[in-house]
């Protein structure tokens, strides 16, 4: 490996109770982009913060250039030309973009900061690497898509010429991804190698030139991604067999359970995302809401589980009307909802997990009676759920905060699957998670499908609502503006719909 | 320690350098009459004020160390006192005290009467005294001061030195107490001058210069040029804005009357003092007189002792002579002698304040 | 009274009263930009009043004039380290920071009152013969009208607390130390990506928060005070504490409602002069500055969102 | 092998002996014996009936300012009200005392209501703010103590009394104290109070640990957008935090009103009852049982305290300062830990 910018050498790294690498190596060339692939928890986050200083490893070695490094903290590693792309966001959203880039390498003019100067260099920067982003904007009114830009500005502005990507497309959606790659290609032409993680083997197949993989903190080996395949990758990563074409029977639809009729919502800037919205989904179907995020799908939500209030329509559940209905209120009609921000809403990480798997139910027999709680019926709850979705967690008494996210995410799908609702929301459920986990949410979808509930699916991810849903329901600038079905659709005719291009009659079928 | 013993040794030469002498000396004699050591203990309570509080739980301590002296005791053995830094603290260390075999035990300030009462009450074989209220019970004395007396001659003197025609009464916490002074201090200004008016004015606290400088700087303001304050640390406000508007124009009028003990220390600034004079209560007199009598077991159990001008428990300090110029002095004497005389008996509540402004 | 006189009664109650809060409360803003609540600037305020209180007894002789000025410049330093102690527990230890904020409370005053029975054989100092004292603002005095209400009778100190509260402002908004400092109390993790040194911001913003909690104590002694015992702070502390929050953790604003409790304060003293307002129960007058505080948070102040990280040890390597 | 709940243990003591050792430093190196200083603060506190019954009656309050503060904590509130809480919980129950005249089934336990809806109510005032308009309830707490200290002296002086500094006796009927207790203690004022403490306290550890109610205030004091989440009425358990919080100390109130005093002084500063839970709270770990512990150990230094002069001539200021280190050396419990796990590796 004469010419490989990062040799990282049988890298060791412990957390109390857990050995997240255990003598793995990576070798990055110069100019390629080499993908980090492993199941939830299996320790690319580690590896890289190792990498980027932020954690030391306890044995191994790391060289920059053929050059033995000791990276004792994240300067030195942007004094290497290192730069990360954390999976969690590392922007302060009360700053704007330059300050954010800025921070902690300041153009100085009379020991005030120079911000004319700076926002010139971001702007030239954004500029040569065709990252648009608006300099004088503060992060927290900002898309998603923009704040990745931002973290991949602050890495150039720092002068980088090896970028860590983890798991930059987690939450990005299908055009913000397109650009992304777009980026990518053109910073490898500028020269800089890249390591990227990601979940979707697609994307490795497309960008990437080689591939290491890990398997819970083992080093399973390097692969040029020409020669190789998404399932042998799958396998290779899981250590056993992943099909990916969820295949289900068709849906037999009955009885209308959610009917939505020009619904309108404002956000909590005031201003209307929802705009007049019609929707119908009915016991027995997956309605699979396709459309770039910012379009309303979030304030949808969040206005048929009444955690905000609309402004004017009715939503309709087995034609009861719940519109304005209390969280609670909804809740108890018979919804069950899986919240797009895990970390957020869908759990209270400081709590052991098995308390917040009855968070709705808490109030209820068994778990508690005349308000006195049963520990002894939650936890045993908390034990069967954690069985039955092979929640990996410690004991049902661990802090929720240190479950890796797919665990999370498979604690909270059990929770909300198990109350066996009249309908089912599920919000961007496989974020952010392996290959295997998504397969098993998709399957107990289909399930909860079989078992004659209505599920409502909203997702950024085209392939994710091709495979899954029955029916499509495109969202377009608040409103649905077509309802097709998979079989009869494809992917371009998607993108289109959901750019608002190509309108089309809303048929109900 | 040895500071302390200073400022406090002065401030008694201060105080004593007002006339009563004869009294000190009086104390003095029957030091020589019986000096051998008694088993005779005494102690006392202060409020939260502090045994070093510049004001009467000083005094009162001073009495204490001057009584155990002539006697040849010393702080721990025949004397001492126990702190409160709380109100719950009054009991305990009453209880304290009474259980470590005082014979008597005074408690200082207003504030102890409950507890006073109480103990009593449960340990009739010691004597107790209280100063500045009344409490029930025959082993228990009470110690009160015609502060009225006190606070009209002072104010005698504010209505002589103010040319303003307009002086001021800053007070802690109403209450019948202060209003004692309050009455006395408005009766005095009056009866030299009816068309003085007179700034009354409450902090609601003790212990609030903030307050206190406050209300003391609008005064001046609004051409008040004397203030008497019976205020506690609140007036430590006071005395900061009388000597600040001293400093910045060293002719111009603005006096403290101080409270309790002489305040002249409190009203240096440079070579000058803005302490007019002070209402000197002479709780160390009574003291003294009460553990004497007690020592000679002719404790007066259950009464009324009311100190005032006729037995010096209650004076006008003179430190500040190039203030307090004779003619001041000499109408103050007179005043002094009417009150002696009861030609004239200084009110102490609003409606004898009415009916006394009335008769002028 | 004129309106006129009002005015030029209450504005220099109002500076003097409002200054030691300025300071302090600047203080507060500092530390809790950084992610370290304080409680405890009560306690620093205690130090820096025993402190410039000692020092002015034990020197006034040797500095004339300068006394004041000195004392409060040790009263700084010497509250400063003792600070110190906050940083250690609440940065390093990853102690509660408002548990280690009441312990500083306990201690300062513990200390403070220990230590003058000690050297002074009594629970209060005597009075300081070095004080600071009011005077006319050269050239702005001559001012028509403004001179006598805002220039005349009024001490350097308030002034100096204002241009603090400038300065402070220009630190934290317009160099990159003070960006630094907001970025560790929003999101240290992301400052620690950056290369910021989120421990060491943190000391030093608990630090700044010290000494000029220390020269909040000092002035305030030596203006109004004039000495040192158990009540010559008390409640203070948290009267800033109070106004970095009204103030929504910004200088400016932090001053700002310093001011509006030292015009509330005046202004309840004054109206028992003026015309009108003298037949109203007095605890009303005395209650009007923290109901007047409380419907202003209500009415227009309302939400006010504290540093992200407040209250947070940093560990590395968490989320 | 350390298992977490030796930890709990062992910390919390370690820092206490690590307390007591720094004021032995000190005094020691000020010249004072800390030997005959520690005993003289174990007689203030436990030297014979009396001072036992004392320390107990100082123990009392404590605990409920403590189980006030700590309650708020746990929603995730900050209640720096208590102080003012106590006051207007003292005043009513003294209100009732001294004006009603009812058997005492009836009187006493009204007295005692009062107190508690007094306190409630003046939490509820920032309960309600925060809930509503998101005002920080510490600003509002803070403010409310003054407003209380000021407000209840004038009542006293100008409602319950005519300009007098002290409200009357409250009626045999209305009061805590027992003679037999008295007779026992060599007239202590030690009272009933701490029996309805330890009896809060039992309840508040029930309510918060064992109820739905005590779920909802600690999923909401964790994180308030999932417990909207899941249904939970944020903003309702916000007031209820703070009302419960208020009237608890309310309740510390009553004690000083219907036991330890059985009146009203006017008082011209804070109790500091209310500051001092805090203090309590944090050092118990803002649990009920841990209150209860640090609310002891406070009571017994207070009290003890005031026998260090008399007894062995030290300022009783020095057991603030041993106070402020026990509770650093809690805060740092982290520490602690640390050398602990240090030293049993050294150990092995
Ligand atoms: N700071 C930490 N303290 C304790 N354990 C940790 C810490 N960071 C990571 N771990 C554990 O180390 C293992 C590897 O974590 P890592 O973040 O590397 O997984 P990952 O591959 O990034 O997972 P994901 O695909 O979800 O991002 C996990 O079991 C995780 O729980
Ligand atoms: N303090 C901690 N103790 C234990 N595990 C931790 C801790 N901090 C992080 N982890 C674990 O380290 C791993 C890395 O966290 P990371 O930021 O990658 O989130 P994640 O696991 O990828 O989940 P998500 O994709 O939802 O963010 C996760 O498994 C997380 O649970
Ligand atoms: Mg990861
Ligand atoms: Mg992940």
């Amino acid at each position: 490996m004469e010419d490989s910018v990062i040799e990282m050498l049988n890298i060791r790294k412990e957390f109390p109770g857990i050995v997240a690498n255990n003598n793995i190596t990576l070798q990055v060339k110069q100019g390629e982009i080499h993908a980090l692939l492993g199941e939830n928890g299996a320790g690319k986050s580690t590896l890289m913060n190792v990498l980027f200083g932020l954690y030391q490893p306890e044995k191994g070695e790391i060289r920059v250039n053929g050059k033995k490094v000791n990276i004792t903290d994240p300067n030195v590693a942007n004094d290497l030309g290192i730069g990360m792309v954390h999976q969690h966001f590392m922007l302060v959203d009360t700053f704007t973009v330059t300050q954010n880039i800025i921070l902690g390498k300041e153009p100085k003019k009379y020991g005030m900061i120079d911000i004319k100067k700076a926002e010139k260099k971001v702007a030239e920067l954004s500029e040569r690497y065709g990252l648009k982003v608006d300099p004088s904007a503060k992060i927290r009114d900002i898309s998603v898509g923009m704040q990745q830009r931002v973290e991949i500005l602050k890495t150039l502005y720092r002068g980088a010429e090896v970028l860590i990507l983890d798991e930059p497309t987690a939450v990005l959606t299908p055009q913000e991804i397109k650009e992304l790659v777009e980026i990518l290609k053109s910073l490898i032409k500028e020269g800089i190698s890249i390591i990227l993680i990601t979940h979707k083997l697609k994307e490795i197949m497309e960008v990437c030139d080689r591939c290491t993989v890990i398997r819970k903190g083992e080093g399973i080996g390097t692969v040029n991604v020409s020669e190789t395949s998404t399932d042998q990758l799958a396998e290779l990563m899981v250590g056993r067999e992943i099909n990916f074409t969820t295949e289900k029977s068709e849906a037999n639809p009955k009885e209308k359970v959610l009917s939505i009729t020009d619904l309108r919502v404002k956000d909590n800037r005031n201003i209307e995302m929802v705009k007049g919205l019609n929707l119908d989904v009915k016991a027995g179907e997956i309605v699979g809401i396709a459309g770039v995020d910012g379009n309303g799908q979030s304030e949808l939500i969040e206005a048929i589980t009444g955690l905000t209030k609309t402004e004017s329509g009715s939503v309709l559940l087995n034609d009861k009307d719940i519109t304005n209905f209390s969280p609670r209120k909804v809740t108890e009609s018979g919804v069950s909802h899986i919240p797009q921000d895990r970390h957020k809403f869908g759990l209270v990480l400081d709590f052991p997990i098995g308390e917040n798997m009855v968070l709705q139910t808490y109030y209820k027999q068994p778990y508690s009676k005349n308000g006195i709680l049963s520990y002894k019926n939650i936890y045993q709850k908390a034990n069967e759920l954690i069985n039955e979705y092979d929640v990996r967690v410690a004991s049902e008494f661990t802090h929720a905060r240190s479950l890796s996210g797919g665990n999370q995410q498979k604690a909270i799908i059990g929770r909300e699957v198990d109350r066996s609702p009249d309908l089912l929301i599920a919000a961007q459920p496989t974020r952010g998670l392996d290959v295997g986990a998504i397969e098993f949410i998709h399957q107990k979808l289909i399930e909860e499908r079989d078992k004659g509930r209505a599920v409502l699916l909203i997702s950024f991810e085209l392939d994710e609502i091709m495979n899954v849903s029955d029916r499509i329901a495109v969202m377009f600038d608040g409103q649905i503006v077509a309802n097709l079905k998979p079989t009869e659709t494809n992917e371009r005719e998607l993108g289109l719909l959901m750019a608002g291009s190509k309108k089309e009659k809303v048929g109900e079928q | 320690g040895a500071s302390d013993e200073e400022d406090t040794a002065n401030n008694t030469e201060d105080t004593t350098s007002t006339e009563e002498t004869e009294s000190a000396e009086g104390t003095d004699e029957d030091a020589t009459e019986e000096s051998e050591a008694t088993d005779f203990s005494v102690s006392m309570v202060t409020d939260i004020g502090g045994v070093d509080d510049k004001s009467f739980n000083q005094s009162a301590w001073e009495g204490l160390e001057a009584f155990g002296n002539e006697h040849g005791m010393s702080k721990g053995e025949g004397y001492d006192y126990a702190q409160s830094s709380s109100d719950s603290d009054y009991m305990p260390n009453i209880n304290r005290l009474v259980r470590g075999g005082y014979d008597l035990v005074f408690g200082i300030g207003f504030m102890l009467t409950d507890a006073i009462t109480e103990v009593a009450g449960q340990n009739p074989d010691t004597n107790f005294a209280l100063v500045d209220a009344v409490a029930e019970g025959d082993n228990v004395v009470n110690i009160t001061f015609k502060e009225q007396q006190g606070s009209f001659l002072v104010g005698v003197a504010a209505a002589l030195k103010s040319e303003s025609g307009k002086v001021g009464f800053v007070g802690g916490e109403e209450s019948e107490l202060i209003k004692k002074f309050e009455v006395g201090f408005v009766a005095g200004v009056k009866s030299v001058d009816s068309s003085i008016d007179v700034d009354v004015q409450y902090a609601d606290s003790f212990g609030a210069p903030d307050k206190g400088k406050a209300i003391a700087a609008n005064m001046y303001n609004s051409g008040v040029d004397v203030i008497y304050h019976a205020s506690g640390a609140t007036g430590n406000g006071v005395f900061a804005q009388a000597k600040d508007i001293k400093n910045s124009d060293s002719d111009a009028n603005a006096w403290v009357i101080g409270v309790d003990r002489d305040q002249y220390e409190e009203g240096t600034i440079g070579d000058t003092n803005v302490t007019l004079t002070s209402m000197v209560k002479r709780v160390d007199i009574a003291v003294q007189e009460v553990a004497k009598s007690a020592m000679d077991g002719e404790f007066p159990g259950g009464e009324i002792l009311e100190f005032g001008l006729e037995d010096n428990g209650i004076a006008v300090a003179k430190t500040n002579e190039e203030a307090y110029t004779a003619d001041i002095d000499t109408a103050v004497e007179e005043w002094k002698q009417k009150i002696l005389d009861g030609e004239i008996e200084v009110p102490s509540t609003d409606e004898e304040l009415e009916s006394y402004q009335d008769s002028l | 009274m004129s309106f006129l006189d009002i005015l030029q009664s209450i504005v220099p109650i109002a500076l003097f009263y409002s200054a030691p809060l300025i300071f302090t409360a600047l203080g507060g803003v500092f530390s809790e930009r950084s992610g370290v609540v304080n409680i405890g600037l009560e306690g620093l305020m205690v130090m820096g009043a025993f402190v410039g209180i000692v020092f002015n007894l034990t020197f006034a002789d040797t500095f004339g004039a300068a006394t004041p000025w000195i004392s409060v410049l040790v009263a700084m330093v010497v509250s400063a380290v003792f600070s110190l102690l906050h940083a250690v527990a609440s940065v390093s230890f990853r102690a509660d920071q408002v548990v280690s904020g009441v312990a500083i409370n306990f201690l300062a005053l513990g200390l403070g009152v220990f230590l003058t029975k000690q050297w002074y054989g009594k629970g209060q100092t005597d009075m300081v013969s070095q004080p600071f004292y009011s005077q006319n603002i050269p050239l702005l005095s001559d001012i028509p009208i403004l001179g006598s209400i805002f220039f005349e009778g009024v001490y350097l100190t308030s002034y100096i607390a204002i241009i603090f509260a400038i300065i402070a402002w220009f630190i934290l908004y317009k160099t990159s130390f003070g960006m630094r400092l907001t970025s560790v109390g929003q999101h240290p993790m992301a400052a620690d990506t950056n290369g910021i040194n989120v421990y060491a911001m943190r000391y030093v913003a608990v630090m700044i928060s010290g000494a000029l909690g220390g020269i909040g104590g000092s002035v305030f002694a030596l203006t109004i005070a004039l000495n040192f015992s158990q009540s010559t702070i008390v409640g203070q502390g948290f009267m800033s504490l109070a106004a970095v929050i009204f103030g929504k953790w910004h200088p400016l604003g932090a001053m700002g409602a310093a001011l509006f409790f030292g015009f509330a304060q005046s202004l309840s003293v004054i109206s028992s002069g003026v015309p009108l307002l003298e037949d109203i129960p007095k605890v009303y007058l005395t209650i009007a500055p923290y109901v007047l505080t409380i419907l202003a948070l209500a009415g227009f102040i309302g939400r006010s969102e504290a540093p992200k990280a407040n209250n947070q040890p940093y560990i590395k390597g968490t989320r | 092998m350390f298992t977490n709940r030796m930890f709990n243990i062992l910390v919390p003591v370690i820092s206490v002996l690590l307390g007591l050792l720094a004021g032995a430093i000190i005094m020691l190196s000020f010249g004072y014996n800390p030997i005959s200083g520690y005993i003289a603060l174990w007689n203030g506190a436990f030297g014979d009936w009396y001072f036992f019954g004392e320390t107990i009656r100082q123990v009392t309050p404590y605990i409920f300012t403590g189980l006030a503060v700590a309650f708020a904590f746990r929603s995730g509130l900050f209640n720096i009200g208590a102080e003012g809480q106590v006051l207007v919980g003292w005043l009513a129950a003294v209100w009732i005392g001294t004006t009603v005249d009812a058997p005492m089934f009836i009187h006493l336990p009204l007295a005692i209501l009062a107190a508690f809806l007094a306190g409630a109510f003046w939490g509820f005032i920032p309960g309600i703010l925060k809930a509503k308009l998101g005002v920080h309830e510490v600003i509002v707490t803070i403010m409310l103590n003054y407003i209380a200290l000021y407000s209840t002296n004038a009542i006293i002086r100008s409602v319950l009394t005519d300009r007098e500094d002290t409200t009357d006796k409250i009626s045999e009927s209305a009061s805590l104290s027992a003679d037999w207790i008295m007779q026992l203690t060599a007239y202590s004022r030690m009272h009933y109070g701490i029996l309805l403490a330890l009896l809060v306290a039992v309840l508040i550890w029930f309510l918060i640990d064992k109820t739905t109610l005590g779920y909802e205030i600690r999923s909401v004091g964790y994180n308030q957008h999932a417990s909207r989440y899941a249904g939970m009425n944020v903003g309702k358990n916000i007031i209820f935090a703070m009302v419960i919080s208020g009237g608890i100390a309310g309740l510390g109130g009553a004690m000083e009103g219907l036991g330890t005093f059985g009146y009203m002084p006017a008082h011209s500063g804070f109790t500091n009852i209310g500051f001092d839970g805090i203090a309590v709270a944090l050092l118990g770990g803002n649990t009920a049982l841990g209150v209860v512990i640090a609310a002891f150990l406070f009571g017994t230094l207070k009290i003890g305290a005031l026998n260090m002069p008399t007894g062995a001539g030290v300022p009783s200021e020095l057991v603030e300062i041993v106070i402020a280190l026990i509770i650093f050396f809690v805060a740092s419990s982290f520490v602690i830990r640390w050398m602990l796990l240090r030293l049993k590796k050294e150990g092995k």
